[in-house]
């Protein structure tokens, strides 16, 4: 039968969740789809490969669902100079690092998204990267000889995004910019979620049809307060009490052996809650209200 | 000591002197110093000065204040954004970087001023201390016309013989052409400022060497804090404190929080 | 001939039911028939197609009637967008391109579906005569899904034997690995759509090959105009002709200026 | 003396042709500047190279300001299958064409803006491409060994291009979307000028800054109907009547010898007016006011 009306591609976190394997890679934008996250952690994914930076990174290694980081930054970025979990899991050779930098990462992402086999990058010539990441091969380049670094695909899985609203068919639209490297991780990848805060008509999409940042995501997953504790442009600012909390747990856990606490907030925040809306509850309206933008 | 400007304050104050009208700054997260400092020649002298904080770029000569968010990761920053450079296009005109001026941390800085924020420890695959990651250093320190190194502490941990690994090219092994060599076209470390001092880099091979003594800081003081036998002229300048309007500046119009007059001295 | 539509519809119409539902499908400028195909298949069988015209990406299952500008290059189409790729990214999702389709024409195309918009002569520096330019066909028909090869015209001077300078590889010298070995990942042409008929290429070697006579062209008609001996399948189907029902939608909700429905039978 | 205000960047068209010298590499954008294009012809400029499709570029060779065009697309976009000029200039040899495709062409102006050497790319792989422009080297990746053609950086020196709309400081916003590779060409180039059918304030900018396109060209250039005889998305479209007279009178010129009619054009249009005000009332305001959008 042929379809008689255009297929909508809205899924909840639960069934959007499906769509990722243990053992696959995974890119995780910025801010990070905590909802998203926070359903990994929940279905007990294990080995992923993460392209990812920050504290969404660090839960997901906490929560023992990574075998190996692709990350230019695993800062906390807010006075936590490395962000505890993976500090430790890396000093322990508990995970694996593939070592780059942020243009490096682009420019893999870059080579994956135009189906290509190596793109060349400048950065990071003279550095140890090379060394220490061998899959980044000096070269020299064939018009003139010049030293560069020739940068495989780093090709995602899935990509899992946020932003501020998405149509019905997958049209989405940031408010303020994407985040970082979000429209490289979605161009590099098989398949793109993106849970955002308000889903609009199509009509909305074409009236202001420059505004669409990503034409054709994969899936759409409506997530109200979906990045807190972080921040979503236009809508809230990022819950420092809250990470700061997390990070307390995690530094409790990672430098002092006391796993307590970081145990108990992946209880309640990630396993314990079946949807997205039984974490907000957990959370409190009150706190959710708090984080006005001004 | 008896100044009445904090060392943290003098650092934003140095730097932001020390940058030009019409240049684009782009300052990373988790270095108030520096956001102070762009903020501060922006509001100075700087009228056509381009600030991109984070993917958001930004002239807000028109402001009368320029707070810094109380965090370094406030996307509210995008009230005062003209245009955005998180469109994909992050890379895409690095010709033009030769008009950029980036600032850079580290947790190991060397004598030749490259630098490390990947860790600590002969053993890559089991590092003692594992740093955070080069973040945008190698890229955007290849290419930016010149960069500063900004560090929170003056200490012989950070400031090494010789990085353990290094993220961000200085000028290598030393050379005036270290750079040359590589074909990496821009302009290299200009200055290492810490809360002792300000450090620049010889002519002619490019090592490090002491260039201003914050007031009330010996040569001695520094030499023991630093972990390579540091270059230094004779007679030692010493770091020109704040004027009063910078200070007033600062204080009214830029570090409403406090960020940086509540500092204490870096050690 | 008394058929009561033209060669162009009845070309629009074999390739609209052609495309399935779902797929992406990017049209350049010049070329009426393949605008009209793409509309009536997104009317009658495709409301989860993507059109792409010049950069503007739509969807417009909503609309009763999708009227085809005046000429190629009318930005108007800008009023049904949904996205434009033109943010200088045009080329940065070529992965996702299997699910693409493209169409082209050209100066010269050959017995393996290699085209020419170059030009025509020995000598590259003093051509007979000066084509367009290669547009993006290099690149799209490496990585889109299929292609479809649509001429307006069916002659000896057009279809040879070898184009004097190939700029869309089509299947090179033959075989059914050509693109393989080259590392083209897109699947090649699939058509060579003519006012006379439907060709395809065979399974083993790739020669272009009769598919189907439009109705009333003889198999002689065909061979007589091509440059080329084509392969021939026995017996030679005919292009079935449009239902009442498409020739309906085309032309009261596609074609509404009639540009195919005036058209005179090809030569 | 250091300035005290932020410094405006619009300046007239005459004193943006300025930036210009003959010899140099012009990239021109879609639609065509041409407001700024018919400067370069009144100002006499020779021995360019054309970065350029279309008819904007016939019409400077037409005019004997060219020497080499870089284009993937010298048609007419309205059943002029080759622009007349551009034909009969290369198949008499006056003219040398770095041929090139769009997605090769994209790639070297990348490579430019990102001070690389060069950059791979797939398309024209198999095509005669790397034979008639020796520039494209057919090279195997350092990594897998796949063919790909190295493309060495295209750089133009000045880059000319058409928008809707920029503030004096230069931040430049589209309508409709940029066209073709308008933000390639500009992120290649030395300098940029930009000519608009409005200034906007700053403040407009900063009311919708994911709208900047462009966030710092070099110079604006107010050009109401700048775009005429092309369209500009937004406010008018293509004039066909004015662009099929000058098809006509290049056509006679390049096919039948007779080119005073080319010549008259030329004068009429891009000669005589001093000023595109000038033009504009040569073209007239009734006709100006005839192309609205629907």
């Amino acid at each position: 039968m042929e379809p008689t009306e255009r297929q909508q591609r809205i899924f909840d976190e639960t069934d959007a969740a499906a769509w990722v394997e243990s053992g696959m890679t995974i890119a995780i934008g910025s801010p990070p789809p905590m909802a998203l996250v926070r359903q990994l952690i929940r279905r007990g994914f294990s080995d992923l490969t993460v392209i990812d930076s920050g504290l969404s990174l660090d839960l997901l290694i906490a929560a023992g669902c990574v075998r190996k980081v692709v990350s230019y930054y695993a800062g906390g970025g807010f006075g936590v100079a490395v962000a505890p979990s993976f500090r430790r899991a890396v000093e322990q050779g508990e995970i694996e690092v593939w070592e780059c930098e942020e243009g490096i990462l682009a420019t893999g992402l870059q080579a994956a998204a135009q189906s290509l086999p190596f793109l060349p990058w400048r950065g990071g010539v003279g550095t140890s990267l090379p060394q220490i990441n061998p899959d980044l091969k000096i070269m020299a380049d064939p018009i003139s000889g010049e030293t560069l670094i020739a940068v495989p695909p780093v090709k995602p899985d899935v990509t899992l995004l946020h932003a501020a609203a998405a149509d019905p068919y997958g049209n989405v639209q940031h408010l303020g910019g994407p985040g970082w490297l979000d429209l490289f991780l979605h161009r590099a990848a098989d398949r793109t979620i993106v849970q955002v805060e308000r889903i609009i008509a199509n009509e909305d999409t074409r009236a202001n049809p420059w505004a669409t940042t990503i034409p054709s995501a994969d899936a759409v997953v409506r997530s109200p307060y979906g990045a807190h504790p972080y921040y979503s442009r236009g809508f809230y600012v990022q819950d420092q009490e809250h990470l700061q909390a997390y990070v307390k747990a995690a530094n409790a856990a990672a430098r002092d052996n006391r796993s307590d606490d970081l145990a108990r907030y992946l209880a309640t925040y990630c396993r314990e809650p079946a949807t997205h809306a039984d974490y907000l509850e957990r959370v409190g309206i009150k706190r959710l209200l708090s984080l006005y933008e001004y | 000591m008896s100044q009445d400007y904090t060392p943290q304050e003098l650092m934003a104050v140095f730097i932001a002197r020390d940058l030009r009208d019409g240049e684009v700054l782009r300052v990373g997260v988790a270095m108030p110093v520096v956001e102070a400092a762009v903020r501060l020649a922006h509001v100075m002298h700087g009228p056509n000065m381009e600030l991109i904080f984070l993917g958001t770029r930004m002239n807000v000569a028109h402001l009368h204040s320029l707070p810094m968010p109380a965090f370094g990761w406030d996307r509210r920053v995008v009230r005062w954004a003209e245009s955005y450079s998180d469109t994909g296009h992050r890379f895409d005109r690095v010709k033009d970087w030769h008009r950029h001026v980036f600032f850079i941390g580290g947790v190991q800085v060397d004598r030749f001023g490259n630098s490390n924020l990947i860790g600590i420890g002969p053993d890559y695959r089991r590092l003692r201390f594992r740093g955070p990651g080069p973040v945008g250093t190698a890229t955007l320190t290849t290419h930016v016309g010149r960069y500063y190194i900004v560090l929170n502490s003056h200490t012989p941990r950070t400031l090494v013989e010789c990085c353990d690994y290094v993220s961000a090219f200085g000028w290598g092994t030393g050379g005036a052409d270290a750079r040359q060599q590589l074909g990496l076209p821009g302009g290299g470390p200009k200055y290492c400022v810490t809360p002792l001092c300000v450090m620049d880099f010889a002519e002619d091979d490019k090592h490090m060497r002491l260039h201003a003594l914050h007031p009330g800081v010996s040569q001695a003081d520094v030499q023991d804090r630093t972990g390579f036998d540091l270059t230094t002229p004779e007679p030692v300048s010493t770091t020109p404190p704040p004027t009063a309007e910078e200070l007033h500046v600062l204080r009214t119009r830029v570090d409403l929080a406090g960020l940086l007059s509540r500092s204490t001295k870096g050690e």
